[in-house]
């Protein structure tokens, strides 16, 4: 049952940001057009490509779809309606999202073709650095719950939600969340315009269907993990807790969506400077202050 | 209008079942195109294609529909062909002006150049697809530019090519597989690869398709935008090239010498591997040697056999090393041992040192495998037509050049002047006025009329108005390449409104202008991407246009114009001379041109002028968007008789290998993009 | 403890031979990730074993670690792609015996020493976490600074080490990448 | 006895054994390095089933754990600037040639 809610939470965020992705390029809003990309997808040929390392060519977007929907299983949608709510939850996130670069990298290795290994190998280096911003602000705000648990961590933002008490934790969560979904404007692994489609380029068919599911997908997690660790989770007045989470997650997937649209692509110096230069010393700084609150704030 | 045509030429085998109906009805009403030469010629040309109900694809694995755009080269017609075969079935043809290219299938639908063409030929498109987009005898795509050779390599030693699989006289390494270019058979190697294909593919009736998909696979180094394959090959071949062209060549023939007289002795040597000569010697400590077997004094590891000549091989250094390889592998080939068993882990192993000394560093010092990618020329955010050829050390381009798959050849054959001029405005897609105007300029001062204020004005305000849609045109294009899709949407959407706008129209489009560019100039990431991308080498020579303006020369042949003087035209430059620099430049521009329509008054198209004197040499120059082009022609009796046109293109594209060397690919390619190149107006 | 016991051994099994295929495969990143998945395995032991808080850790750092693994792989490798088919392993027998003599006598080990009695009941896992959480803080603390010092010292002397003499700069991307993983560790 | 034990205590010892071989075997550094990544996480196996099933109240083995995880991110951490600055130096991390190395 929980298990069924949450899987239909994923895949209708999915096709909203499909239908809202398709108005932003195209211009007109057709609610249909997710399904016949997909329906088409499946009906036309999907080709090996020549020589291809076939395992891991086969696994990657099966690997990443499942990859974003174990990520969805510890996040807690309304106080019963999560799938496990490990005691290990917020950790298990960041766990999980560490296999994103797996799956990358079997894409980019896989198809044997140039443009793929290079976003592959890009992608190891985003991955890596932001990871580090998913880490650090997570941990501030299990600092807060005093737990892992993602529900303690919901529910330590009764009184205040965490993007009010640590916005610098959101803002790098945020950001970091975009680069680790691979939207633009860090969408180098797969840059149109630099790599012909990168990772994804020599997908045709079901495959190509697969990984793109499963990069939406990922989206969605991404965004309900924002819910969960800043935006309070499933707390709000008068609607049912899953109402409030899955308003709140589709704001903040739609918002990333707009973040791609209205910015170039990034240069990837500046994707690997910035963050290591910049991001992770203000995480490291968000910790501190943080702790600093708890302390000295009862 | 081939009507003719029921099947699509790329259906998918198989009887029109109920959910490949679906499946058909979901592909019409979803075109996806991938867009030859490119996008930014089909907004040149004024097509609206998201109007038209077709999504643009970046790659030629997400389309359905190829859309033709004009004549193409006979290069570009080879690349288009290796394109079509990478698309996944059901696929469809669509061509617009012109005929369907000679090495693809007949065109499912073809128009004209137009958008109302367009917008019926799409309709008729869907219902095309809709009905057969599974047919159940669909004609069969091949091409003799889509065959192979298949050759084998040693991955180690590239200078190692064979007919047929078997192992490295030098190494002893299993020999694999590549394809050589040329057009002579598709070795087996490529047919027991479809059998792999089809065994998985997710329809049972794929044999000629992946075959083709192999096909078109093999020339992917060469065509299009397709994907290099077996880098593992392609970089060894690069680092030999490097051999080659440094010490290496004598050292080869030498090797040579060295295999023929060991495949000599080599077999009795093998038939006698366990005879006396055989020393035991420690695989960590060399000087450990005695007749038996044993294990070291020192390590205590099991002495490993070797002959006496191997270690001195191995004394005397690296070349001889690989020699005995060599040698006792070829001796191993004799007795028709293979490769994969002990042979290896006993003297079998292969010298890194030897492999890599010769390798190119990279800027960071290591020397790593260098891989030479394909770019174009049909590739999302370059411009369509151009092929960039860049060797990739990881993401950083170490060396790379661009070639015009589309260059204009000058040939003189004699046309009447009339012909000549809708010629060349044909030849030019992206600037067709601009070219339209040097054509009538250079023929009528070759007939020796003065210019007339009256015309000229026109003939001005036309080619502003199209140095304002170029210059969109071109931020579109930049938007596509750094996936900004805002800017691909607003820039096309005025390009297209410019395009046809008279005085009136273009003077209200000038807010909407402005604040594209006040946007532009104020977004985060934008600046950062653009600034010091792509400075150009000092005293780099001849540059023209936006781009040598943007590096603060005084460049602009329309400051010698009598009209522009008029018009009260004075060049504004930036100097930085970077690709934001350019981006700067041309926002400039844009609303200097706007300013000048506004004088100039409604724009004209460029006619010719009544001639008395159809006979004489004349000499023109025009500021084309992408800088001063001079066309010299002479002509008799109202025949063009001799042309010679010098377009600013030429110039640039001889820049891009210094833009491109040493820079991260994405730098690379915004700098090649910030030279807008066009390359319809490269001279061959 | 039956299913504790299966799972223990299914994951034992995977782990082991995902082990054996980092040796046998000749393509490098294939290698590489198969360690990986042999890391991952164990970190399931540990789940099974109801270790929840290290499981999940060391299946999240093997992710980052083994990848940056694939990539040296290839960059150190001859033949990455495992297409020429060449051995790069030497001393094979020797190898084997020293391998097997070192698990017969651990295995010799295992069965034939007295384990004393066994605790049936393992701490629930939040309760765990909290007490490591205290042990790390506590008692352990010193321990625990060390391994930080030691970490962030290796990082550096790795750094310093892998920078080119000449000119730093296009390397540093990489070299980000292999502190990448280190770092997260140290914020564990 | 209980056989859970014994399991984990048998796998960590085989993942040892194949560790020994690969870091004996292998030419090259980096498929060194993971043999000995192989070896630890033998260790690991152990030093786990031991903390579960002799003695969980004491939390010095979980820490033991996270101590021995810190030491084969600080073998990667050294192991790959060493590849690096002899691949730099030599154009080559293979063993066979490291004969300079020798001792």
């Amino acid at each position: 049952m929980t298990v069924a809610l949450v899987l239909l939470t994923l895949l209708v965020g999915a096709w909203l940001l499909a239908v809202i992705e398709a108005w932003l390029t195209t211009g007109r809003l057709r609610p249909v057009a997710p399904l016949l990309a997909g329906l088409s997808h499946l009906g036309r040929e999907s080709i090996l490509a020549r020589k291809p390392d076939r395992l891991f060519f086969e696994t990657a977007p099966v690997l990443l779809l499942v990859v974003a929907v174990l990520g969805a299983a510890v996040l807690p949608l309304a106080p019963d309606l999560v799938i496990a709510d490990l005691a290990t939850g917020a950790l298990f996130l960041n766990a999980v999202l560490a296999y994103v670069l797996v799956s990358l990298i079997m894409a980019g290795w896989g198809p044997n073709g140039a443009y793929a290994m290079v976003g592959g190998w890009r992608f190891l280096g985003q991955l890596i650095a932001y990871s580090m911003l998913i880490v650090m602000p997570i941990t501030a705000t299990a600092m807060r719950a005093e737990s892992l648990l993602n529900s303690a961590i919901v529910e330590s933002q009764a009184g205040l939600w965490n993007i009010v008490y640590q916005p610098l934790g959101f803002v790098l969560f945020f950001i970091a969340a975009i680069a680790l979904a691979f939207r633009s404007p860090f969408d180098l692994p797969t840059a149109p315009g630099e790599l012909a489609g990168g990772v994804d380029a020599e997908y045709t068919g079901v495959r190509l269907a697969v990984l793109r599911l499963a990069r939406l997908v990922m989206v969605i997690t991404l965004s309900a993990a924002t819910t969960v660790f800043f935006l309070g989770g499933w707390q709000g007045p008068l609607l049912p807790p899953w109402a409030w989470s899955l308003i709140k997650t589709l704001a903040v997937a739609v918002s990333m969506l707009l973040v791609g649209f209205y910015l170039p692509r990034i240069r990837e110096a500046d994707l690997l400077g910035w963050c290591w230069k910049l991001g992770i010393p203000l995480a490291l700084l968000n910790i501190l202050i943080v702790g600093l609150l708890i302390l000295v704030v009862p | 209008m081939s009507e003719a045509a029921t099947t699509l030429a790329g259906a998918r085998k198989g009887r029109p079942s109920i959910l490949r109906r679906w499946v058909g009805q979901a592909l019409a009403r979803n075109l996806s195109c991938l867009v030859v030469p490119g996008p930014e010629v089909a907004l040149a040309h004024g097509l609206d294609l998201a109007a038209a109900d077709m999504r643009i694809a970046a790659t030629p694995r997400d389309a359905t529909v190829l859309l033709i755009v004009g004549e193409l080269s006979q290069k570009l017609d080879e690349a288009t062909a290796v394109l079509y075969a990478q698309m996944p079935r059901p696929r469809a043809i669509l061509v617009l002006g012109g005929s369907a290219p000679s090495s693809l299938p007949q065109a499912d639908v073809s128009a004209d150049l137009s958008q109302t063409e367009l917008m019926e030929a799409a309709t008729r498109l869907q219902r095309l697809l809709a009905e057969d987009a599974f047919a159940a005898s669909p004609d069969d795509f091949d091409s003799s530019i889509l065959q192979a050779k298949t050759e084998y390599v040693c991955p180690m030693h590239p200078e190692v090519v064979e007919d047929e699989p078997g192992s490295c006289p030098k190494c002893g390494m299993d020999l694999v597989a590549r394809e050589a270019g040329g057009d002579s058979d598709a070795g087996e190697h490529d047919h027991d690869h479809d059998h792999e294909h089809h065994g998985h593919e997710h329809d049972h009736d794929h044999e000629h398709e992946s075959e083709e998909h192999d096909h078109h696979h093999a020339h992917h180094n060469d065509h299009g935008q397709s994907h290099e394959h077996h880098h593992d090959h392609e970089h060894h071949q690069n680092h030999k090239r490097a051999h080659d062209h440094e010490q290496h060549q004598g050292d080869d023939d030498h090797e040579h010498a060295h295999c023929h007289e060991h495949e000599d002795h080599g077999h009795q040597q093998s038939t006698a591997q366990e005879q006396s000569g055989t020393e035991y010697i420690c695989p960590m400590h060399p000087e450990i040697r005695q007749n038996e077997p044993g294990s070291c004094p020192k390590c205590g590891m099991d002495l490993e056999p070797h002959k006496p000549e191997e270690d001195e091989g191995v004394r005397e250094g690296v070349p001889e090393h690989d020699h005995e390889h060599h040698h006792d592998h070829s001796g191993h080939d004799h007795d028709g041992h293979d490769h994969s068993d002990h042979d290896h882990d006993s003297s079998g192993f292969m010298s890194m040192v030897e492999v890599t000394k010769d390798l190119p560093r990279s800027a960071d010092g290591l020397a790593m495998d260098w891989l030479e990618v394909p770019f174009g020329p049909c590739f999302p955010g370059l411009p369509g037509g151009l092929k960039l050829t860049l060797t990739l050390d990881g993401d950083g381009v170490t060396e790379g050049q661009a070639t015009s798959l589309v260059a204009m050849n000058t040939s003189s054959e004699e046309v009447a002047v009339e012909t000549f001029i809708e010629r060349l405005a044909a030849a030019m897609p992206l600037a067709p006025v601009s070219y339209r105007l040097l054509a009538c300029r250079a023929i009528e001062q070759a007939a020796g009329l003065e210019p007339d204020p009256a015309v000229e004005r026109g003939r001005a305000a036309a080619l502003e108005r199209e140095r304002i849609a170029s210059h969109l045109g071109w931020l579109a294009q930049l938007g596509r390449q750094l996936s900004f899709v805002w800017l691909t949407r607003r820039a096309a959407a005025l390009q297209l409104e410019t395009q046809r706008a008279d005085r009136e129209q273009l003077v209200a489009l000038r807010p909407a202008l402005q604040s594209l560019i006040a946007r532009l100039e104020h977004t985060p990431l934008l600046k950062a991407r653009l600034k010091g991308i792509g400075a150009l080498p000092h005293g780099s020579q001849d540059l023209r246009g936006p781009v040598a303006r943007a590096s603060g020369r005084t460049e602009d042949a329309r400051q010698a114009d009598a009209m522009y003087r008029e018009l009260g035209f004075e060049m504004r430059a930036e100097s930085a001379g970077d690709a934001w620099a350019r981006l700067r430049q041309r926002h400039v521009e844009i609303m200097t041109s706007l300013d000048l329509v506004e004088v100039a008054g409604d724009p004209e198209l460029p006619k010719l002028r009544a001639i008395d004197n159809p006979s004489g040499t004349g000499e023109a120059t025009v500021e084309t968007p992408r800088g001063r082009a001079t066309l010299r022609l002479t002509q008799e009796r109202g025949q063009v008789v001799s042309v010679e046109l010098d377009s600013a293109c030429s110039q640039h594209i001889g820049l891009v290998a210094d833009l491109v060397e040493g820079q991260e690919l994405g730098d690379a390619l915004v700098a090649v993009g910030s030279l807008d190149l066009s390359p319809w107006e490269v001279t061959s | 403890m039956v299913v504790q016991a299966f799972f223990v051994g299914v994951f034992g099994l995977a782990a082991i031979g995902f082990g054996v295929a980092v040796f046998r495969t000749a393509s490098m990143v294939r290698s590489a990730l198969a360690l990986l998945f042999s890391q991952a395995a164990v970190g399931c032991m540990f789940l099974a074993m109801q270790a929840e808080f290290l499981g999940v850790l060391q299946i999240m750092m093997m992710a980052t670690e083994m990848s940056i693994m694939a990539i040296f792989m290839v960059m150190f490798m001859m033949d990455p792609g495992g297409l020429g088919g060449m051995d790069m392993s030497h001393q094979k027998r020797f190898s084997i015996g020293a391998g097997a003599i070192a698990a017969a006598t651990a295995i010799s080990v295992a069965l034939f020493s007295d384990w004393g009695p066994i605790v049936a009941e393992a701490p629930d896992a939040a309760m765990q976490t909290r007490e490591l959480g205290f042990e790390m803080l506590g008692r352990s603390m010193l321990v625990f600074e060390t391994a930080a010092i030691t970490i962030l010292t290796a990082m550096i002397a790795a750094t310093a080490v892998a920078i080119p003499v000449r000119q730093p700069g296009v390397d540093t991307g990489k070299l980000d990448k292999g502190n990448g993983d280190k770092e997260q560790e140290a914020s564990k | 006895m209980t056989p859970v034990l014994i399991l984990a205590l048998l796998t960590g010892a085989i993942l040892f054994g194949v560790g020994i071989y690969g870091a004996l075997s292998q030419t090259n550094l980096v498929m060194i390095m993971m043999g000995v990544e192989l070896i630890l996480a033998g260790a690991l196996v152990n030093l786990v089933a031991f903390w579960r099933f002799l003695h969980p109240e004491v939390y010095a083995g979980q820490m033991f754990v996270l101590v021995v995880m810190t030491v084969m991110a600080v073998e990667m951490a050294v192991g790959f600037g060493v590849a690096i600055a002899r691949f730099r130096a030599k154009g080559s991390v293979e063993m066979e040639e490291a004969g300079d190395l020798k001792g």
